[in-house]
């Protein structure tokens, strides 16, 4: 199909870059340059799509953000993009789209009938409704929701890459139209570093379709010598396609920038932080409210211009203006001089002055005065236009042939960013729409969007506005003049929300305020009527603004609507909060880079690599990637546990530990400063000895564990879990610069520097031996829970003589870039005695036969030491964190849970962990449950399973059977026993 | 995102740091000596302003070092920061 | 089996894995270095001075900067700083000698770090799609050290008088991720990954 | 009150619907209540409905600073379930969500409480372990629990991303099937309205500037409306609650967070559940308009903003990239915040206080709305008795200082 609605010549388009492409699998052509609606225009396409509620059909009324009803699907498949404005889709060679409503097509839809059900179909309807019985909601919801929704969502994962960007600016500048271009040239000229954003390929915004003069040259030219210029500064950045949808605390600003050309990345996020932000975003032009206002050919009269001088096309023949203000001219004077007829300028204002429609006139376009359109017919577009005068008699006086209504009912700042940043909204009455009040952030409006729309003047202020911005964050202006344009002469804007109500058909016709979500005038009235009267009652109950214009079309409309059903002014009503963002924006553009491999930062040890050799697989711990298991061929999870375990206490078994806290503290305060973190009696510590150590919050429960070791009268080398070591040097260092600044004590972290390999079993001293360890290593000259610096293998090591299997153990603690040579040393070295390397899972088996705990595992938030059977090492002579808590009554009430062991009755089943305990067979709920099972295993030194938790009273129930019934209703009897199933005299450690 | 004004490493953003709470709040010298009603009122109780706050973070991925924050909890606006001990610097 | 170092560096499997796209066209270029020392200095009381003094080292650099060449002291907090020493070269005695005069505290953190060092002009326009301060010449210019956040890993960041250079230290764990996002993150610029045999500070 | 039926819906649209009455009056405080409510969200307005009618008190009347349903009513993600850790908060949660099985039909308002179950993931073998623990509690305490694994949820959902090799593989998850969602808003008018046919007077902007006491025992509220007389006074201010408490010379176990979400372009039906994931952390369904409505994690700092940090938003956008990564090419249409009233344990703070005939409902934090009806239910038993019911007995504020914390922190399940 040719595009018959493009004009021979004129607009920005590059006539030399035809493109094809499909709309509802029509092939259609179109030019580099053209959005997607432009081309639909131009091809003459005027159903574009279908509206939510009442299936009407739609067409293109505007040429930006604010477009209701051209809603598309571009791509198919994991290119899939649901939902994108015609409007602001840039057009290229092989694009694919398609209408995101109407079934079976655009053109015939057979949802249809429901505008016939209107009246039922009304405003809230659903809450009066499908409440008959309990699931009765649930099913009906079924039909509902397959009739909602917009576009389809992608199916697999996405192809595109996106990536955040950090940025800093002197002053942050947003739009490049005449008062953003204008602000960015004098922060410039001042030397502030500049950040310009435009969301269009091309820097002018409206200037794009400007045919005024500035600085007595052509706008275009104008336009084109601001570009240059700022693209030669070296301090300052200018982004097209750039959007900035969000302005957060402290003058952060999202923008997202889309279509990037310059590398593999389509869409990337910036993250600005702004000392000054100059918003120049515009305004955008209000529609206005009669009866079938919707009918495909009524556009916004601003859209109707940006399409004749930006895209060379003009969207019909017969043209009707309707307008309450001048700047409706404007889109006459386009249409006839594009070749177009004009049937009549409707203004409903009586006394109509000022140059352009003066113009229109001179060009021979018959003025309406004191008259509106009283309706639209049409089927499935625009035929005629209905006239009556403004003063409603509620007579139509004449109809209009016209295939387009270019409307204007004046315009609403872009306010959005204002009030993002915190900022209020202020009504003027002249020119009746919604300005930025003071700001409350580092910002300024300019333009448009602070209610300046003559030429003139948004070029003063911008220009203004750059210099403050600058002269703010301390640069001096330099003494360039603001650009000027030829002084213009405009009459007053007529408020004007609605037509006189008419008698006849057109009185049952709609009238819509929200096109996309078919909210109507007689919705307004019925909300008002049930008593929703807040403007946030009303946009909820009739979902004004909620569609995915965010209400840049009808929200002003309808407030003052509202305003007038309650007998009210528009301030009086309010104004909605603008939230973030601008525009739509991509998951995936503000998801950034950090997906898949970069979703969250991986830590590994020093013996990773070996693990990774030796088929481990591997536990997410925090951060940490720990080896779980060493399966060999065939082996699974049990099997090859069972054989760590057993290799382990038969011989002699090897771990990784790097991932345990490790924390250097000294200064002459440092044992007071453990004294009052540990429950235990630092002071008896000895230097060389090592000590378990159990750290509580201070609502006296437990925090965090771990050995400590005294290397010095005033140094000690403390260990944490592996996912409490950040919190519990944090927690270390808020004490001591909170609480205790006099104690002189320094903290530093080990964890990366030193590396631990667990060495445990009966020959981990054989092993030692076997590396050259070169101190004496006899139970009398190195005892258990002690620590010596050594030399293993000619490196220096510290070893450390405790364990958490209950064997005969040693800890190596070495540099961490050796740790893998002494690994694989360690693993030489065992060789004669088969030492097996265990993962995580295995060293919970070997601490569970020991009755260990694992904070996190076996204690939630609610667990005291007390609970754990942890008297003996709760110092009676001092105070410490978390004491004084344990004196509360719940803490010392008889019957809290205990740590206690369970074995299976029958001696086979390992319970499930998470089991809940139980008295009794009759389980009718609710049943009182007495504790659960925190850590469960098959023991196979032992040969039978055990269990280890918390149950309460546990300590006087030893013996007692009770039920375990896990998570999927299986039932294990169990008997309550003591948490040591293993060596419990403790001979094997010591040995 | 805030940016915050570091004593010693001058403005960070917030994800450098951590938030500690209530400022101001000390640790009974004698724990002992108070009613369980009077060691829940420093446990837990907070004051939780709506307005001018004092608070306390920590520039965790920075110096490390716990400071005071005058910060309103409504317009989130930052009035001063101090060295634990210190003197006020705004930012 | 063969003789293997005795030294493994966190980056052996990661440049192993690598294959350096950049060569020739490379705008950021990431230098891998082996082989130095790194001690933590903490200083109790108020005059760092003369305490740096006692000890034979330099005047403690200022708050967020470092100073050296060959050996090289970075400031990490009021009473905190980092000495990276090139293997080989003489530590200070007090190093030695593992007893450092009062108030002074040290601790040997050799083999928990990883320096690297980015060259190009893609090399700060890299790091601003991890890092959120502002990394312009203007502020962020020779001599400044900050600990920050780099690809949400904990890292101390060096700048230089040629302002296409800039240091990393990151932390052994980390190591493999921030090389990993350096990579991806780089490709665009063609980014390319050696090691270098010794680290000078200076170099 | 006018009852709502499909047959009325089309006797009114042949008058085109001239003839809708107010779904509640526009009351005047009177001088004196019998007892108020301050707080017009759901909470409050749910107090009040069941104090009207199950304890026959009708000369009471709900204070509203705004308009009602204004704060963390209009603002959550409105996921309703039971499945909690500790029986104490398991049975409160489990009494609201019989209640919300009702609702519709006892109001006579479809609130669209839709019963699509939810999913809790587990990402590590700690969290799996959790919510085996937690599963097992619930069916005992005859809540409706299971644990699925990975393959079924696959199964259940295929556009979420079970892939071993993810940073946070899925490994498995809790699934309550009658766990769901509801329409936020028209909680807040459904009682409302269903309140007022009982002669309570909903008062909007109204806002509470002082409580006056006498002798330890609540007299009356100043207002920006005027003084109003009661003896009994409920304080359900959510995010505020701290602020109001103060007026009583209260000082509470709280802190208010931002808590930020958003919802996405409206989508054709392509998710019918609710997932919830803790270690990557967000939670999202899909609303019956088609869009996804997602939640943040909470901000770390207190903030009465109704705004939190942007970062926030980027981890919970990597998050649901993560789990479901065909939502890269989505677009989120409309963010915003609320202000949560966090407690030390994470349980809510209902009950007596040291003043007399001064009751407290506050401390939800992440978790409010799914309570909204069991809430109300048991707060107006506290006020009409002058004493807790049993089911929110242990949710006192004396719990702080006995020790008898009920710590759904330690727990897995997201309490939101």
């Amino acid at each position: 199909m040719s595009q018959a609605f493009r004009l021979p010549v004129g607009g920005r388009i590059r006539r030399d870059e035809p493109l094809e492409f499909t709309f509802n699998g029509r092939t259609l052509s179109g030019f580099a340059g053209d959005t997607l609606a432009s081309a639909l225009l131009a091809n003459g396409c005027r159903v574009v799509g279908r509206s939510f509620k009442y299936h009407r059909p739609r067409g293109i009324m505007a040429a930006g953000a604010e477009e209701p009803n051209a809603i598309v699907q571009v791509g198919r498949g994991q290119h899939a993009e649901p939902n994108l404005k015609a409007t602001q889709v840039e057009l290229q060679a092989g694009l694919e789209a398609r209408s995101v409503r109407g079934w079976p097509s655009v053109n015939f839809d057979l949802g249809r009938i429901n505008d016939r059900l209107g009246g039922v179909l009304a405003a809230g309807f659903y809450y009066k409704t499908f409440m008959s019985s309990a699931g009765s909601w649930h099913r009906s919801e079924r039909f509902i929701r397959r009739a909602a929704g917009l576009g389809w969502a992608p199916t697999g994962s996405d192809p595109d890459r996106y990536e955040s960007r950090n940025a800093h600016c002197d002053v942050l500048v947003v739009g490049a139209g005449p008062a953003g271009l204008s602000a960015a040239r004098s922060a410039a000229l001042a030397g502030a570093r500049v950040l310009l954003v435009d969301d269009q390929p091309e820097l002018g915004g409206a200037l794009l379709a400007c045919r005024d003069t500035i600085d007595r040259m052509p706008a275009k030219d104008w336009l084109a010598a601001q570009a240059a210029f700022l693209e030669a500064q070296p301090r300052v950045r200018v982004l097209r396609r750039c959007t900035a949808f969000g302005y957060h605390d402290h003058n952060f600003l999202s923008l997202v920038q889309h279509d990037l050309t310059d590398h593999a990345v389509v869409q990337r996020l910036w993250r600005v932080r702004a000392k000054q932000v100059v918003l120049a975003q515009g305004a955008f032009e209000r529609s206005l409210v009669f009866p079938n206002n919707d009918l495909p050919g009524v556009m916004l009269a601003s859209a109707v211009s940006t399409y004749i001088r930006r895209y060379a096309v003009r969207p019909g023949c017969q043209l009707v203006v309707f307008t309450n203000n001048d700047s409706g001219y404007q889109a006459a004077i386009d249409w006839l001089e594009a070749g177009g007829q004009v049937e009549a300028i409707v203004d409903c204002r009586d006394d109509v002055r000022g140059d352009l429609p003066r113009t229109a006139q001179s060009m021979g376009a018959r003025i309406l005065t004191g008259t509106v359109v009283a309706g639209a017919r049409g089927r499935s577009g625009l035929r005629s236009v209905e006239v009556a005068p403004a003063a409603g008699s509620g007579v139509a006086r004449q109809k209009l042939q016209c295939d387009v209504l270019a409307m204007s009912g004046g315009w609403n700042p872009a306010v959005h960013l204002h009030s993002q940043s915190g900022g209020r909204n202020q009504w003027q009455p002249e020119p009746a729409c919604f300005t930025p009040g003071n700001p409350v952030q580092a910002a300024v409006s300019a333009g448009a969007c602070n209610g300046v729309f003559g030429l003139r003047e948004c070029l003063a202020q911008g220009h203004q506005a750059g210099q403050e911005a600058a002269r703010r964050w301390g640069f001096e202006p330099a003494f360039d003049e603001a650009s000027e344009a030829p002084a213009m002469q405009s009459g007053a804007l007529m408020p004007l929300w609605r037509v006189p109500e008419m008698r006849g058909r057109l009185a049952a016709s709609k009238q819509f305020i929200d096109y996309q979500n078919d909210t109507t005038l007689s919705d307004l009235r019925l909300a008002l009527r049930e008593g929703f009267e807040h403007i946030e009652h009303i946009k909820r109950y009739t979902a004004l603004g909620f569609g995915t214009d965010q209400g840049k079309m009808g929200n002003i409309n309808g407030m003052a609507l509202v305003a007038e059903g309650l007998g009210k002014t528009i301030p009086e009503v309010g104004t909605t909060t603008f939230r973030p963002p601008f525009t739509p924006v991509r998951f995936g553009a503000c998801a950034g880079g950090d997906v898949g491999d970069l979703y969250e930062p991986v830590r590994k040890t020093p013996l990773h690599e070996w693990q990774v050799e030796n088929g481990a697989p591997f536990e997410v711990v925090g951060q940490w990637l720990r080896a779980h298991y060493y399966p060999h061929e065939g082996e699974d999870l049990e099997t090859a546990v069972c054989r760590e375990c057993l290799a382990t206490r038969a011989s002699v078994g090897i771990m990784d530990a790097s991932t345990l806290g490790k924390i250097d503290v000294s200064g002459p305060d440092a044992e007071t400063f453990l004294e009052r973190l540990y429950t235990h009696d630092i002071a008896r510590m000895s230097v060389g000895r090592c000590a378990y150590g159990v750290m509580l919050g201070e609502d006296g429960m437990v925090m965090d564990d771990g050995v400590m070791a005294r290397l010095g009268p005033e140094r000690f080398y403390v260990t944490t879990t592996t996912g409490g070591a950040a919190n519990v040097l944090s927690w270390m260092e808020l004490w001591l610069q909170t609480e205790w600044p006099d104690l002189q004590v320094r903290l530093t972290s080990l964890t990366e520097t030193w590396s631990t390999i667990a060495l445990a079993g009966p020959n981990s001293r054989q092993v030692l031996r076997a590396m050259g360890c070169d101190v004496d290593l006899e139970p009398e000259a190195f005892p258990f829970m002690t620590t010596r610096t050594a030399r293993l293998e000619n490196e220096p090591v510290r070893l450390f003589r405790i364990s958490f299997s209950g064997e005969l153990a040693y800890e190596i603690n070495v540099r961490s870039d050796r740790a893998d040579f002494m690994w694989r040393r360690a693993m030489a070295a065992g060789a004669a005695f088969g030492i097996t390397p265990y993962g995580t899972e295995t060293m919970h088996v070997l601490r569970a036969e020991k009755g260990f705990i694992i904070v996190g595992q076996d204690t939630d938030g609610s667990v005291t030491p007390v609970d754990l059977g942890m008297n003996w090492m709760m110092s009676k002579s001092k105070d410490y964190i978390g004491r004084r808590s344990l004196a509360r009554p719940d803490c010392v009430r008889p019957g809290r849970k205990q740590w206690v062991g369970f074995r299976s009755l029958d001696d086979r089943t390992v319970v499930r962990e998470g089991s809940q305990l139980v008295q009794g067979d009759t389980l009718e709920p609710p049943v009182p449950l007495l504790g659960h099972v925190s850590s469960s295993y098959f023991s196979a030194c032992l040969g039978y399973p055990i269990a280890l938790g918390l149950l309460n009273d546990g300590k006087r129930r030893h013996g007692e059977e009770l039920l375990a019934v896990d998570a999927g209703g299986g039932r294990t009897r169990v008997r309550v026993v003591a948490p040591v199933f293993y060596d419990p005299e403790g001979e094997r450690q010591h040995a | 995102m805030l940016l915050i004004e570091c004593p010693w490493c001058g403005p960070r953003d917030e994800s450098e740091f951590a938030y500690g709470g209530e400022a101001d709040i000390s640790r009974p010298i004698d724990p002992d000596a108070l009613s369980d009603a009077e060691w829940a009122d420093y446990l837990f109780m907070r004051s939780n302003r709506k307005g001018e706050n004092r608070e306390i973070w920590n520039h965790q991925h920075g110096c490390r070092r716990w400071f005071v924050v005058e910060r309103d909890t409504v317009s989130y606006a930052i009035r001063a920061t101090f060295p634990m001990d210190g003197e006020g610097r705004s930012p | 089996m063969p003789e293997r170092p005795r030294d493994t560096h966190a980056l052996d499997a990661f440049m192993k894995g690598f294959s350096a796209t950049g060569g020739g066209s490379a705008e950021a270029r990431v230098l891998v270095h082996q082989g130095f020392s790194v001690h933590n200095l903490r200083l109790r009381g108020q005059d760092h001075a003369q305490a740096f003094a006692r000890c034979g080292l330099p005047a403690p650099p200022a708050n967020n900067e470092w100073a050296g060449d060959d050996e090289t002291l970075y400031w990490l907090g009021p009473d905190e700083w980092l000495l990276v020493c090139p293997e080989g070269m003489a530590t200070p005695d007090f190093i030695a000698s593992g007893a450092p005069p009062e108030p002074m505290t040290v601790n040997d953190l050799t083999g928990g770090w990883v320096m690297l060092t980015l060259s190009g002009p893609g090399a700060r326009p890299l790091l601003e799609r991890g890092c959120t301060i502002d990394l312009n010449p203007a502020v962020m210019g020779e001599g400044h050290c900050a600990q920050t956040l780099l690809a949400k890993s904990p890292v101390l960041l060096a700048t230089h008088a040629d302002p296409e250079r800039v240091t990393l230290l990151v932390r052994r764990s980390f190591a493999e991720y921030v090389a990993l996002w350096l990579a991806h993150t780089g490709e665009p610029c063609h980014i390319a990954f050696a090691f270098q045999a010794r680290h000078a500070a200076g170099s | 009150m006018e009852k709502y039926s499909a047959l009325k819906l089309i006797r009114h649209a042949l008058g085109s619907n001239r003839k809708w009455p107010r779904a509640w009056r526009k009351a005047e405080p009177a001088a004196r209540y019998d007892a108020v409510v301050v707080g017009g969200g759901g909470h409050g307005l749910a107090t009040a409905y069941y104090l009207a009618s199950r304890h026959g008190m009708r000369n009471i009347a709900v204070l509203e600073k705004g308009w009602i349903g204004s704060g963390n009513t209009g603002r959550n993600t409105t996921i309703v379930r039971s499945n909690y850790l500790w029986t104490e908060a398991s049975l409160l949660y489990e009494k609201s969500l019989q209640l919300w099985e009702g609702l519709s039909r006892e109001l006579n308002y479809n609130v669209m409480f839709s019963q699509r179950g939810v999913y809790n993931l587990g990402h590590t073998l700690q969290e799996m372990r959790d919510i085996e623990r937690r599963v097992a509690a619930n069916r005992l305490n005859g809540i409706d629990a299971e644990v699925v694994a990975a393959e079924q949820i696959k199964a259940a959902i295929p556009i979420i991303n079970t892939s071993r090799h993810a940073r946070y593989p899925i490994l498995g998850a809790s699934l309550q099937r009658r766990a769901g969602v509801a329409r936020h808003d028209a909680v807040a008018w459904a009682f409302a309205r269903a309140a007022d046919a009982l002669g309570v007077d909903i008062i909007e902007q109204c806002e509470v500037r002082g409580i006056d006491c006498q002798g330890g025992r609540v007299v009356g509220l100043q207002t920006s409306r005027g003084p109003i007389a009661t003896g009994r006074v409920g304080l359900v201010a959510a995010g505020h609650a701290s602020v109001v408490a103060a007026m009583a010379g209260l000082r509470l176990p709280l802190e208010s967070h931002p808590l930020q979400a958003f919802v996405s372009e409206p989508l054709r039906p392509l998710l019918d559940t609710v997932v919830m994931s803790n270690a990557v952390h967000g939670y999202v369904s899909q609303s019956d308009k088609g869009e996804l409505v997602i939640g943040a994690g909470i901000d770390a700092y207190n903030g009465y903003g109704q705004r939190g940090s942007f970062h926030t938003i980027e981890h919970a956008m990597q998050a649901m990239v993560e789990l479901f990564p065909c939502f890269s090419r989505v677009r989120m249409l409309r963010l915003w915040g609320g202000i949560v009233d966090v407690s030390p344990d994470a349980c809510p703070i209902i009950g007596t206080t040291p003043v007399r005939g001064l009751y407290l409902n506050c401390g939800w934090g992440t978790g409010g709305f799914k309570a909204t009806p069991g809430s109300g239910w048991v707060l107006a038993h506290t006020m009409a008795h002058d004493a807790p019911h049993e089911l929110n007995a242990p949710f006192g504020l004396d719990r702080f200082s006995t020790g008898a914390l009920i710590d759904e922190h330690g727990a897995a399940a997201v309490a939101h």
